[in-house]
């Protein structure tokens, strides 16, 4: 699954980087151009076409009526999924999703969870017998890096182009918006070396010792962090990024509730 | 094919969204449109929309499915979760196995295989949307995404199905015709032959409505062809207005 | 799972058929000698056994209770498995059916369920709660070649030999013969070089470039066709096909009755 | 061993099906009877019906399992689906895997296993109808299988039951003695030195049944090995009146 | 899976067992010690952590209400699993169970539902309907042979040890204990060229031709027994294995009881 | 996080099982518990149980994953079915996936993998009872499992969370406040150095919680690095009072 990298363009890239510029030229806490696309896939309750530079993903929402958990029986239920599809990337097979894909669906899901994105006591339909199910899908077709942030965004985009199907049910009444409480953007850092990253490219992905993503919400708190990779961050490291991930975050969430054409939730 | 308890054609001989018996839902078609893959296309073909990826010839794993004389062509066709009114549980089903299978078989026909012995050409076949006719609509990109990756080909494959709905023989069964009408028969043609590779049917036919299928079908395909041969063209023209910004030495990226 | 063939076969096979020769003195489009067996196998609802050459196939057929399809909540369900056990061929391998035994399964299924060989309507016992489930089980035994008609024709006898057991469930009344509609008859063609073979043997599967099944019902009409391998058909092999297959199955198809004791359906 | 709810041994001593406690069921053996296999024999026993074919020695996959200094046995036990009255789910149970474990262990022991390193010994035993005493039959018409293969062995393994029912020791349990007697006890026996390759036992039995059990089930064996050598000595002598139609040249075929 | 030894080793155990000795100075039909720790795991209905020598096991009871089996609607429903985790052997590997750990599992099950160990009438809550599950995990931690011995006897004493949960259900009134009917010890053998050999450690089941587990329950009646391996045992060993086991048998019965602080059942 | 319907601190500053803010459970480590392992440690912590084994450095397999310029860590983290009120099916879901990642990712930082190349260094962390914390508990147990099987390392990494209950700021929450608190940061710690190898953060802080909770969980991390080494002091000093009985030729031991 490790994307490979040879030894020569690892010493190119970390000469660059020593130089303190970046192989596309932009700054080292800049973030590449997001194209946000919502509602591109017409079967689906909600969805949202993401393009982060070259890195393409596609997140789907369904939605069907199943059983709440036992311990939340008054709510709607959540399930986040990623297929890292061999299309996207050399490295990546067909099968049931390894570890990356693994880490990276619970990663969005915790963002989502945790973030209390959805108003799921608004997808209840019958206490402990009958509510909402909600299928995340992430696609991911192109791969050019920072999966995290593209999914994380995508997700939370296809979540505010989504309708509740209501009406394809008996007695159920009218099609309804998803319940949008709060809108949580996810933004990834890279170590390389001593030298902080925002948003990188699959080339600096492959020689970075450390990740480190934190999704915050509208009011500027932290709902979920997730460290990836062998290296480490300092302690000062992570107030540098969490400091970084609420200024960016607060413009791409504008783009965001933009694209999806609401006011601030 | 379905029970018949729906009107497919109106008295004037339209079909439910306006079309002749003999008229292709529209199409359009991109070559190259992803970065990582080495050919690409995207296709819409009415409400479809399939996206094809193709990598190699590349080294194939495990070994002993190498074939010493020739390159396997591997097609996956899989359907993302979101691509259908219900949600599709990831992973292949048995319909995605064997029309992996047919896709694969279609393809090898045309790609110069001999010239890469023990390697493996992969095409991956990603259903984003599906609205009847994926494995012509997948087929046909398929085919462009072979030829955007520079894999050496004696033609590319045009596909598309013809069916019987209200008992009359029409081209390119839309969802509810699929469901609704009384047989379904996909070809994959060679266009520059007329051959066959791929073909299967469903349903009910005399003789004489598979060979009026047959008429509709492979007609549609040399329309089809064109329209494959402008994506690519499209393509080359781009390439050439396109800088790439970045310089990396490309000669150093090995890949494991 | 391809059988390999060395290239002294290949060359004589290929000789042999430029002579208009088989290697077992048929003709072209002949087809071997085929024994039906109804009714081997005491546990199933329904079962044949098939000697086609030396291929040697066992179909059964178990009923169950169950829920209808959503979509057909007054039918009862079909469903067919194709297990390619290596006891058949040494380059079978256990485990979960691979693309061969799913091809398989599912052009027999595809063969019963277009020629509406059954009438599951009179399956249904409660619409939308409860139907009987039919499951086709094709097991090989050994392989000579033409598993596709052998398991197809297989079934078909099988199904004809089937009885619902309603008598087992309480207040179903007594048990009843499967209500069988249509006779749908499998046959099989293989292209070597220009050449057109019916009823391939293993050796001769072996060295074909193409293969193409033709089902037909009782009224000669064509219910599901499916081409295989890499090679072609012209649209003319295709016709030829045809119409062999409409003859060759009127006979298999009086066979198929004989064995079975029944009338025409 | 189920619960006692059902007479199964009437008045005058006779069990359901009219035998006698020390009475087999009827068994009938055909050695050679598949094309494919190397060795293959069927077997009827009571209203079992099982299939077993022998393919090697042949060399081992994956590699890390070859065994420098021998062949391995590996016996599949497996039921088709429609053997059994409620249809079984095609695949391996835990049961299947346990009974080829000990049925491999059990044929291994007969096997020159020394003469075929880095080789396997595939043994394939299909229930195609089941009704009580499937790994007896199993491993009785493996044998014949294998020794229809020509694999080198020191001797047979036959193999039978005896078990208790309604309190008595008897031979051969038949499926409803299975379902509502007391104790079940399979054993295999190399029939020239007396010895047990397989032995197992479910139930409740005291030491003085376990002998009588023994003594019925160690004199069935035997019977059972005449039958075994009965089959193979027909098999040989219907190889003299056929005559094989095909002569394809057989140097020339090579298997992957 | 199959533990490799080396010649040397083994000529020395040959040579060691040729003069009647053991690598540890046991008898040849001595146990080794075995201690006993019922209720070491709180989450479970019962528990017991076995140590036979350096082997370690433990034995974990979890009880959840389910649909009893349609043959035995009056009944509860045991099922007996065993995981050999990579912790407990350089040889086991991560995955589904293997065809040792199904053997192991099946052979402690068989014990256990033949030796009626468990009264499971007094389990049924609805016939038909509702019935306690059993679920009997066996975990191995550290494996120094005899593993059927340590996972059946632990099995023994955890569900000595187990109650069920009624309490946490509504309408089923209080926690009771599980009702126990026979105690069923199983003691293994190996048979070392023409040595027969009690509970052996690692070392010597490397060496060993053939094993035989008996069970026997508190009358010295026999209501299991298993071979394995491909060696071969004469009758006459197995009725040594027989009047061996009933002696061992009792007094292992007799510690598990104390342990459990129980009577005799 | 949960909901907040619970009280989680009393008026006197308690928290339920009567711990300060700032007070780790009771925790207690045991090093060399197993024979086979070539490492081994066992942590009780609250009410969790972890077992920890290390085997290797050995070969790694399959041969395609090995790293011809180090050795390739990988933990297992796995919980027992009985490790929880509601039984666990065995076999990895997804959240023990994940775990098993970032654990992996954790453990590398330290250990001195370039010394080792092509070999893997496997760490097996089996929660045998599980009451909240059991991530952190397991990457403090299998430090001292390496540091146990000599495997040479720059540090231990000891590992706690803190999160927030009842809108304070606490240290390592049970099973209660991890239900029914509102955030939970487990962090992994090189004590030497002060970096973090492990990090993950769930609900909601401002950055000042977020401060607060770093600085209780680092200072704890060192309280549990004392332990961590105490576990090994009392191993070593165990181990020359122990004297082995068993004298096997221990060099013709060879391991397939």
């Amino acid at each position: 699954m490790k994307e490979i990298i040879s030894n020569i363009t690892k010493d190119y890239l970390n000469r660059l980087i020593k130089e303190g510029k970046r192989i596309d030229g932009r700054d080292m806490l800049e973030y590449r151009d997001l194209e946000i696309e919502p509602g591109t896939i017409g079967p689906a309750e909600g969805s949202a076409e993401i393009r982060l530079g070259d890195t393409h993903v596609i997140v789907g929402i369904k939605m069907e009526l199943g059983e709440p958990y036992p311990d939340t029986p008054d709510k709607g239920v959540l399930t986040t999924s990623a297929e890292l599809i061999p299309m996207a990337s050399p490295h990546y097979e067909s099968g049931p999703p390894g570890k990356d894909a693994t880490e990276l669906a619970r990663v969005v899901d915790r963002g989502i969870r945790e973030g209390e994105v959805v108003d799921t006591k608004d997808l209840c339909v019958e206490e402990g017998e009958k509510a909402w199910v909600i299928f995340i899908d992430i696609h991911v077709l192109d791969f050019d890096g920072n999966l995290m942030d593209a999914s994380g965004i995508g997700a939370m985009a296809a979540l505010l182009d989504a309708t509740v199907p209501a009406s394809e049910e008996e007695e159920l009444g009218d099609d309804y918006e998803l319940p949008i409480e709060h809108v949580v953007i996810p933004t990834t850092f890279t170590k390389i070396k001593d030298q902080i990253l925002l948003d990188s490219r699959l080339e600096e992905e492959k020689v970075a010792d450390a990740r480190l993503t934190v999704s915050t919400n509208e009011e500027g708190n932290i709902v979920a962090m997730q460290k990836g990779l062998s290296g480490v961050f300092s302690y000062e490291d992570t107030q540098e990024c969490i400091k970084r991930s609420k200024e960016i975050g607060e413009e791409l969430r504008q783009k965001v509730l933009d694209v999806s054409e609401k006011d601030k939730v | 094919m379905g029970s018949k308890d729906m009107d497919l054609i109106d008295e004037d001989g339209k079909r439910l969204d306006g079309r002749e018996y003999d008229e292709l839902r529209p199409i359009s078609i991109e070559a190259g449109v992803l970065k990582r893959a080495d050919g690409s296309a995207f296709i819409n073909w009415g409400k479809n929309k399939i996206m094809a990826a193709v990598y190699g010839p590349r080294e194939m794993h495990p070994r002993h499915a190498q074939d010493p004389s020739k390159a396997v062509v591997q097609a996956r066709y899989n359907m993302a979760a979101f691509s259908v009114p219900d949600r599709k549980r990831p992973g292949p089903d048995r319909r995605s196995v064997e029309i992996g299978k047919i896709l694969s078989e279609a393809l090898d026909e045309i790609i110069f295989v001999e010239q890469y012995p023990r390697s493996t050409i992969d095409v991956f076949i990603e259903v984003l949307e599906a609205s009847a006719g994926t494995r012509c609509a997948g087929l046909t990109v398929a085919s462009v995404a072979l030829s955007d990756a520079g894999i050496p080909m004696s033609d590319m494959i045009a596909s598309c199905a013809a069916g019987k709905i209200d008992g009359q023989v029409v081209l390119d069964l839309g969802k509810n015709e699929d469901n609704y009408g009384q047989a379904d028969v996909p070809i994959g043609l060679v266009p520059r032959t007329d051959e066959l590779t791929l073909l299967q049917m469903d349903g009910d036919l005399t003789e004489e409505e598979y060979e009026q299928a047959m008429e509709l079908a492979m007609d549609a395909c040399h329309d089809i062809y064109k329209k494959q041969k402008d994506a690519l063209r499209e393509r080359y023209s781009t390439d050439l207005e396109e800088q790439e910004f970045e310089e990396i030495p490309q000669e150093g990226i090995e890949e494991g």
